[in-house]
């Protein structure tokens, strides 16, 4: 049995992954080259820009070890903000004054339009046997065109004062609210992930359909689950934009959120073929994608060639990771 | 001959190997759904069946066609390409510089254009060999290397341009690329065309086509059998930038001038184009008939919903409905009812 | 809408702007069918161009049909929209144009066709159009520009990040260089960077927070309508009371927040306006009607001293209008 | 059709199935199939490949819904049978393609879909001491916190096996489970099917293994291109009579007489170790003309050797030579060029593009070969006449060369990979593990494929932990035992007590040190 134990893969960067190191090099180097980067006010920034991308990747990462794919998430943080938005507003209406239930009722509407949006992504996967990039890139158009359709583009207002100033620019022990429900959000779903049915069939599912079937495991519940689960934390993502910004925006999201979640995703560990990832290094690199951002602007990079840097290292990164991790394959 | 299970009426229709009726309508799906689509648009405004507007889809159709031929390229080695987008607009941008600096130096009209397309497949290649390099020898998933090269061409294109549309591209250029004809046939047309039918003869025809669709279906088993994995799929990747760049050259004689916001959502549109015609993104199934026959859905598509005057925001709606159904009647064709 | 006109505009068609009155024609001869392509309908900004083409296309009893194509990144979009509009046989073309050169050949087709194109809002090659109407951008960054100036103490400076939008749009471009040349010689007046970044809310927003901490010096946010926004919240969490902020276009928040307070000024190009007469171009130019061939809205600055004076219904649509995107004539 | 009568006064079987039907599209794969198990009785499934063996046993374990066809359990019918109302019955599969999640651990496998939970919460620690207990009863050597894909196919087969036996048994069904067991393995896996026919659990098994079927089996049912040959009582009929109603011929000889030639050195290993390990100093040999055989318990480094000499596994030190010139390092495509080729155990994962068709199977170690393609585009007619004639020649069923081979059955796909070896000229052949999972005929045609090749003045190596299959085919056999060569023996030493003996001579040596 030792002989065994001794020929696994070992090795500490093995273990853990490059991501830490080079998070840890990114941080230790800006700080020595500026000061404001370990400021207190921008620390706070980086960790409520992270805490958004946080968030949406959990979701997608939940996906994507299922096999599948969510497209729409970016989509989907548009239309639970305005939803959001418009409700409140609506809310406000009827309940004048009633700020905590009016408050409540917007974000029970948000969330829904996410799991609304979630529940057709999943069902249509598993009903309709179609792979989750087409579907969800059918509802992301789809979505995006629901958003744009309920605002024509123009920001909402309206929202009670409570929700924006209290809540979206609130903090708590010095950090933004956001942060707490990102963290939040993070051990539920490592403890999802490592404890529960849920989780272990969501890794199951992504790893070998197949084995899972004849192993008694309904798919089309926990698939449909991974998708209502990056429906509702996408939306969760737009409410918290909504709460920060102060308006309903139908340009919140896009494109841009969704790739960012797929990288923070696949730059975190998780395979595209399925079943293999693990959310607390998604989250570590939703993280590292953040201060890299932020970096580069503290650099006083050229705006038109940061995307040049931020290409090269996420490349190098992934590159070193995968050059390290490289074994055998396996009969 | 007669098989108790299959329908009655079609019990006669061929030996049990062969496809039966039902099974070869199946097959045309696609098709015959593009055809009933064109009717039901022609029902509502009769100029949508056309000559004018027919001839306005196929040219529409060639760019979409080449960039979802290109994405095939790499989808069927279980790739995508997120930068293809991005590289159009580099190589816009690039070449339109580069023809017009050597318009302005006064070089003869060969040596110009030539100057140009060189300048153009230059970039697009190194943007493949970029990508192919990454993904092949570095093993990072095509993902991770092709959003980063995504982010780099985007920014490479807005530096060297100032982030403003080249200018001062010499009519020629599109005399040759955009308002050229063969035999009548428009040049995006005739371009698509030839290298449609090229590309099939590649795909079916040669050691790489064939290596393609191996290696997509199961990458382990080529490596044993001995195929140059490796090279194959850095390959793939220099031959869906090549294609990408190509349609970026004849994008650019279409606005006659270097645009470093070209590509835009080219990228998504294209692999959306391929897999709504059938391309799997698992790998090794789909080729240059189901990029054209998705690019000519969804062109034709959202023509019909422009010519009858369908809101913005619906026929944002509508797409999204019309490719989930796409490839839906796409898997039914696969399981051969 | 007669209370729109008629309204004060320069005639540049000679190359030199001159001072103006613009009044439609009224009622078309026949009910003509306008093709309009937007770049999008994603901001009010666009929406208040479609109101004046919307509303100017029903004063005049005409079809009219409008296409968005989804944003700045989907120039082939557009440019397959246009074919569309040839093919479906539209009398005219109304086009704010995703980039002016990049539609060029478009133009020249249309001309072959005789189908006349009138763009609007945004820069167009003019040579190439038998008619237009936009405000110069770079002349619009230089208004802000002049607005920022006029807004400064004796022995005030500024210290100016710029945000002027998505880079390679063209248009962000054109109103940064018009801001810094304005500023250029100003010795109170200093440009610390630009910070290029999608219109959104979201990206600006990012983009600012990290100019708060990369620049603790800055006092003046000039951007697009967005980064306005976006500067608001952002500038209030930080605690900066002196902070300038400065948008480059107009909408709703933008007025909104003049009146609370929030912003120092927004530049306006009156959309509404130029909406409605490009339509009225369109038509002049169908029915070969003598036509100012390029109209450019005067531009202005609002800040707080001025909104009052501002006809608003020629900035914005009305808060209850939702777009529509075709007009039936009667 | 005939029945063995049921001794009189026993009451309903554990299992009756009559009239099961499945068709696959083109395919009849199963054809009205009768079939009863007995409690405490193993019932053996014997048929070529393709026959519907594991067809039948994935329609009694819920996988596919047959067609037609009635199915009683434990005296009760049971309407729609899902995988896990099979497994809440007592029904516990072993299949021949694996059901295991490869990035998941032996543990997580073992209780997939039958996990130890209150309200969706896992109980790891009782889980893990469940399968601790489980693995330690069978007496696997398997480490319950290995990921699957970090296995062996046979440690991946004695997870499968694990899998199956968690929870509570009443029809056990194993496909072909010791097709990658060693013989340690192999007796601890019959020790234990003795216990569970002794405690009344009713086994079906599958094997094409002559000599397990002798050993194990209380009846034996015949299946035939989808249809129920008869059902026989083991006790009373020969092999021969087994295998002509499984072919419909008579098949004499399991293993040809083989004349080995040795000539010249085809190849010669000096030294060689691998990065990882499992392959440690091994000096070994072959020549043309003969068959050398490697045998060795599971997880020795047989498998490792070969791969290592094709160029699939990275190498740490040592000396290759090939036909005499040095050979550093070897890669799949030099090899091929060289004239060496490897014939993978793993068919699935590592042989065959299953969605691809038989010709592109076929062809793909040539394409580049002149005669497959000039200047890179290739010659399909050429390929065609080519490829059809060699799947003939291997009594490819069904014919045809243009269906993919995922459609076809596992003794199927073995003869596609075993055409590659026609499509170009080849001088060293190494196969690991030939024989797995294919019928007698089949093996037959595989022996006599190797016996040309050797005759022809071919060098062939042969992997197989199938411990008489080696001893009946090779010249020369080497005995491997972690990762270094424990004995070479030839001729009269040739034995399977001899091999036995140098395992636990080897074992004995490694206890003391
Ligand atoms: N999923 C499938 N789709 C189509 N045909 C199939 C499928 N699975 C099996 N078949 C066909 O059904 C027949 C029976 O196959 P099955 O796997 O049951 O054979 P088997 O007796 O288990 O053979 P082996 O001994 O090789 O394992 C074969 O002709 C095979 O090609
Ligand atoms: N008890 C065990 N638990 C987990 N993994 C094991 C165990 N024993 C061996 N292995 C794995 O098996 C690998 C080597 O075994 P493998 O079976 O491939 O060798 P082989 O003898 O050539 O194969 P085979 O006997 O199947 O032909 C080792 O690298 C190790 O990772
Ligand atoms: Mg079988
Ligand atoms: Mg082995």
């Amino acid at each position: 049995m030792s002989a065994i134990a001794a020929r696994r893969p070992g090795g500490l960067t093995l273990r853990i992954g490059m991501l830490p190191i080079a998070l840890l090099l990114l941080v230790v180097a800006m700080s020595l080259v500026s000061p404001q980067f370990y400021g207190p006010a921008n620390v706070l920034n980086i960790l409520r820009n992270a805490s958004f991308l946080t968030i949406v990747a959990l979701g997608q990462a939940i996906v994507i070890i299922a096999g599948g794919f969510d497209l729409s998430v970016g989509a989907v943080v548009a239309l639970a903000s305005v939803v959001t938005a418009k409700v409140m507003g609506w809310a406000a209406g009827i309940l004048p004054g009633n700020d905590a239930a009016i408050i409540a009722i917007g974000v029970a509407a948000g969330l829904g339009s996410g799991l609304v949006v979630g529940l057709v992504n999943g069902l249509c996967v598993s009903r309709l046997k179609v792979s989750g990039f087409v579907v969800t890139l059918g509802t992301m158009s789809a979505t995006a065109g629901v958003g744009l359709m309920i605002t024509s583009g123009i920001p909402v207002y309206g929202m009670p004062d409570g929700f924006v100033k209290g809540f979206g620019r609130g903090q708590a022990f010095g950090l933004p609210y956001a942060v707490f429900i990102a963290l939040a959000v993070l051990l539920v779903m490592v403890f999802v992930q490592r404890r529960t049915l849920f989780g272990r069939y969501v890794h199951a599912i992504g790893g070998n359909p197949d084995a899972a079937v004849v192993s008694g495991v309904s798919i089309g519940r926990h698939v449909v689950g991974t998708y209502a689960l990056s429906g509702v934390f996408a939306a969760g993502a737009g409410i918290l934009y909504t709460a920060l910004v102060g308006s309903g925006q139908a340009s919140f999201g896009g494109d841009r959120m969704m790739l960012q979640s797929i990288a923070a995703a696949v730059i975190g560990g998780v395979s595209l073929r399925g079943g293999v990832g693990r959310v607390e290094i998604v989250a570590l690199s939703a993280l590292f994608l953040t201060t890299l951002g932020n970096a580069l602007n503290l650099l006083h990079v050229d705006a038109r060639l940061q995307p040049v840097f931020l290409g090269l290292i996420m490349v190098a990164a992934v590159a070193v990771e995968e050059l390290g991790r490289r074994r055998k394959p396996r009969v | 001959m007669s098989d108790a299970s299959s329908p009655p009426a079609l019990a006669m229709a061929a030996p049990s190997n062969a496809p039966t009726l039902r099974q070869r309508l199946w097959q045309a799906a696609l098709p015959i759904a593009l055809v009933v689509l064109l009717l039901g648009f022609s029902a509502v405004d009769a100029r949508v069946l056309g000559l004018a507007n027919l001839l306005n889809v196929a040219q529409q159709t060639s760019y979409l066609a080449l960039f979802a031929m290109a994405q095939t390229v790499v989808i069927l080695t279980r790739g995508f390409d997120l930068s293809l987008g991005p590289t159009v607009s580099m190589v816009s941008v690039a070449s339109a510089m580069a023809l017009a600096a050597a318009a302005a130096a006064g070089l003869s009209p060969v040596a110009v254009l030539a100057l140009g397309l060189a300048a153009g497949l230059g970039i697009g290649l190194a943007a493949g060999a970029f990508n192919g390099i990454v993904v092949a020898f570095l093993g990072v998933s095509p993902f991770v290397a092709t959003l980063g090269s995504y982010n780099i061409a985007i920014g490479v294109a807005t530096t060297i341009s100032g982030g403003r549309p080249v200018q001062g591209v010499p009519d020629l250029f599109s005399d040759v690329l955009y308002r050229g004809s063969v035999f009548g046939v428009p040049a995006a047309i005739a371009i698509a065309i030839l290298v449609a039918l090229l590309l099939h003869l590649v795909l079916t025809g040669t050691v790489f086509g064939r290596s393609l669709y191996l290696v997509g279906t199961n990458p382990r088993a080529a490596a044993v059998a001995g195929l140059p994995v490796k090279r194959i799929l850095a390959l793939a990747y220099l031959l869906c930038s090549g294609l990408a760049a190509l349609g970026a050259l004849m994008m650019t004689a279409r606005t006659g001038s270097g645009e470093p916001n070209l590509g835009g959502s080219l990228s998504l549109q294209a692999i959306a184009a391929a897999v709504v015609g059938g391309t799997s993104l698992a790998g090794g199934r789909g080729g240059v008939g189901t990029a054209v026959l998705g690019a000519l859905f969804v062109t034709i598509l959202s023509n019909g919903m422009n010519l009858t005057r369908i809101d913005g925001y619906v026929q944002m709606i509508v797409l999204g409905v019309i490719v989930i159904l796409g490839v839906v009647l796409d898997r039914a064709r696969l399981s051969g009812r | 809408q007669e209370n729109w006109f008629p309204m004060k505009i320069f005639d540049s068609s000679s190359g030199t702007p001159t001072p103006a009155e613009y009044t439609p024609v009224g009622k078309a001869e026949k009910p003509y069918n306008l093709c309009v392509l937007f770049p999008h309908m994603k901001d009010s900004f666009w929406v208040a161009v479609a109101y004046g083409v919307v509303k100017q296309a029903e004063a005049a009893n005409v079809n009219m049909t409008l296409y968005e194509a989804g944003g700045y990144e989907n120039l082939p979009r557009q440019l397959s929209q246009f074919d569309d509009c040839l093919a479906s046989g539209a009398d005219a073309i109304i086009v704010g144009a995703i980039s002016g050169a990049g539609l060029a050949q478009k133009f020249d087709e249309a001309k072959a066709k005789g189908v006349p194109v009138v763009g609007v809002v945004n820069p167009v090659p003019i040579e190439k159009l038998p008619a237009a109407n936009f405000v110069d951008f770079a002349a619009m960054g230089g208004v802000t520009a002049k607005g920022l100036l006029a807004s400064l103490g004796a022995d005030e400076t500024a210290n100016v990040v710029t945000f002027p939008g998505p880079a390679g749009s063209g248009w962000a471009e054109s109103f940064n260089e018009g801001f810094k040349k304005e500023v250029a010689g100003n010795p109170n007046v200093k440009i610390l960077d630009e910070k290029f970044g999608d219109s959104g809310v979201a990206v600006q927003l990012q983009l600012i927070q990290d100019a708060l901490q990369t620049y603790p010096d800055m006092n003046v946010i000039w951007g697009t309508a967005p980064t306005a926004e976006a500067a608001i919240g952002a500038v209030a969490e930080a605690g900066r009371t002196d902070m300038k902020i400065i948008s480059s276009y107009e909408n709703q928040a933008m007025l909104d927040a003049l009146n609370r307070g929030d912003i120092l000024a927004f530049a306006t190009q009156y959309p509404v306006g130029e909406g409605a007469i490009g339509i009225d171009q369109a038509i002049r130019l169908i029915e070969k009607k003598p036509v100012v061939k390029l109209v450019q809205p005067e531009a202005a600055v609002i800040d707080k001293t001025t909104v009052p004076n501002v006809k608003m219904d020629l900035v914005l649509a009305p808060a209850d209008w939702t777009p529509v995107y075709s007009v039936k004539a009667k | 059709m005939e029945r063995a009568p049921a001794p009189a006064g026993h009451a309903e079987p554990l299992l009756r199935l009559s009239g099961i039907t499945k068709r696959f599209t083109g395919v009849l794969a199963l054809d009205g199939v009768d079939l009863d198990v007995r409690a405490g009785e193993l019932h053996v499934l014997f048929g070529e490949n393709g026959a519907g063996k594991s067809t039948l046993i994935n329609v009694i374990s819920g996988t596919f819904p047959p067609d037609a066809g009635s199915f009683r359990f434990n005296g009760e019918e049971i309407g729609r049978l899902s995988p896990q109302r099979a497994r809440q019955i007592g029904i516990s599969p072993v299949f021949q393609e694996f059901s295991l999640v490869p990035s998941l651990t032996v543990e997580e496998n073992l209780f997939l879909g039958r996990e130890a939970s209150s309200a969706g919460v896992l109980k790891s620690g009782a889980m893990r001491r469940r399968a601790r207990e489980l693995i330690d009863e069978l007496g696997f050597d398997l480490d319950p916190g290995a990921r699957v894909d970090d296995l062996s196919r046979a440690h991946q087969q004695m997870a499968e096996i694990a899998k199956a036996l968690l929870g509570n048994v009443r029809l056990l069904i194993l496909d072909e489970p010791t097709a990658s067991l060693t013989e340690r393995e192999t007796g601890r896996l019959f020790e234990l099917i003795a216990r569970l026919k002794r405690e009344g659990v009713g086994i079906i098994y599958v094997s094409h293994r002559m000599r397990e079927i002798r050993a194990l089996a209380d009846r034996v049912t015949v299946l035939r291109d989808g249809r129920h040959i008869k059902t026989l009582d083991a006790a009373t009929v020969t092999d021969g009579e087994l295998v002509e109603l499984m072919t419909g011929r008579r098949i004499d000889v399991l293993f040809p007489a083989i004349t080995h030639a040795p000539g010249a050195m085809a190849l010669d290993v000096e030294n060689l170790s691998t990065a990882d390990g499992t392959v440690a100093g091994v000096n070994f040999h072959a020549r043309a003309g003969e068959i050398t055989g490697i045998a060795g318990l599971v997880g020795c480094g047989k498998s490792e050797l070969v791969r290592a000499v094709y160029g699939l596994e990275p190498i740490a030190g040592g000396r290759i030579r090939l036909h005499g010139k040095p050979y550093d390092p070897p890669s799949p495509r030099a090899s091929l060029r060289r004239g060496a080729a490897y014939f993978p155990a793993n068919r699935v994962a590592e042989g065959l593009a299953l969605s691809r068709p038989i010709r592109e199977n076929a062809s793909m170690t040539a394409l580049d070969l002149p005669r497959f393609a000039r200047a890179g585009i290739l010659k399909r007619r050429a390929e065609r006449a080519l490829v059809g004639p060699i799947m003939e020649r291997l009594k490819l069923r069904p014919a045809g060369i243009e269906r993919a081979v995922g459609n076809l059955s596992g003794g199927n796909r073995q003869k596609v990979m075993l055409g590659r070896a026609l499509t170009r000229e080849l001088t060293v052949f190494l196969f690991d593990e030939p024989s797995v999972g294919i019928d007698v005929g089949a093996k037959l045609e595989v022996y006599d494929f190797m016996k040309r090749l050797v005759e022809a003045g071919a060098a062939v190596v042969v992997v197989s932990s199938e411990l008489p299959e080696v001893l009946a085919l090779s010249n020369r056999l080497y005995v491997m035992h972690h990762g270094r060569i424990a004995a070479e023996l030839e001729g009269p030493d040739k034995t399977e007590t001899n091999v036995l003996a140098s395992f636990f001579r080897e074992q004995r040596a490694g206890a003391a040190a």
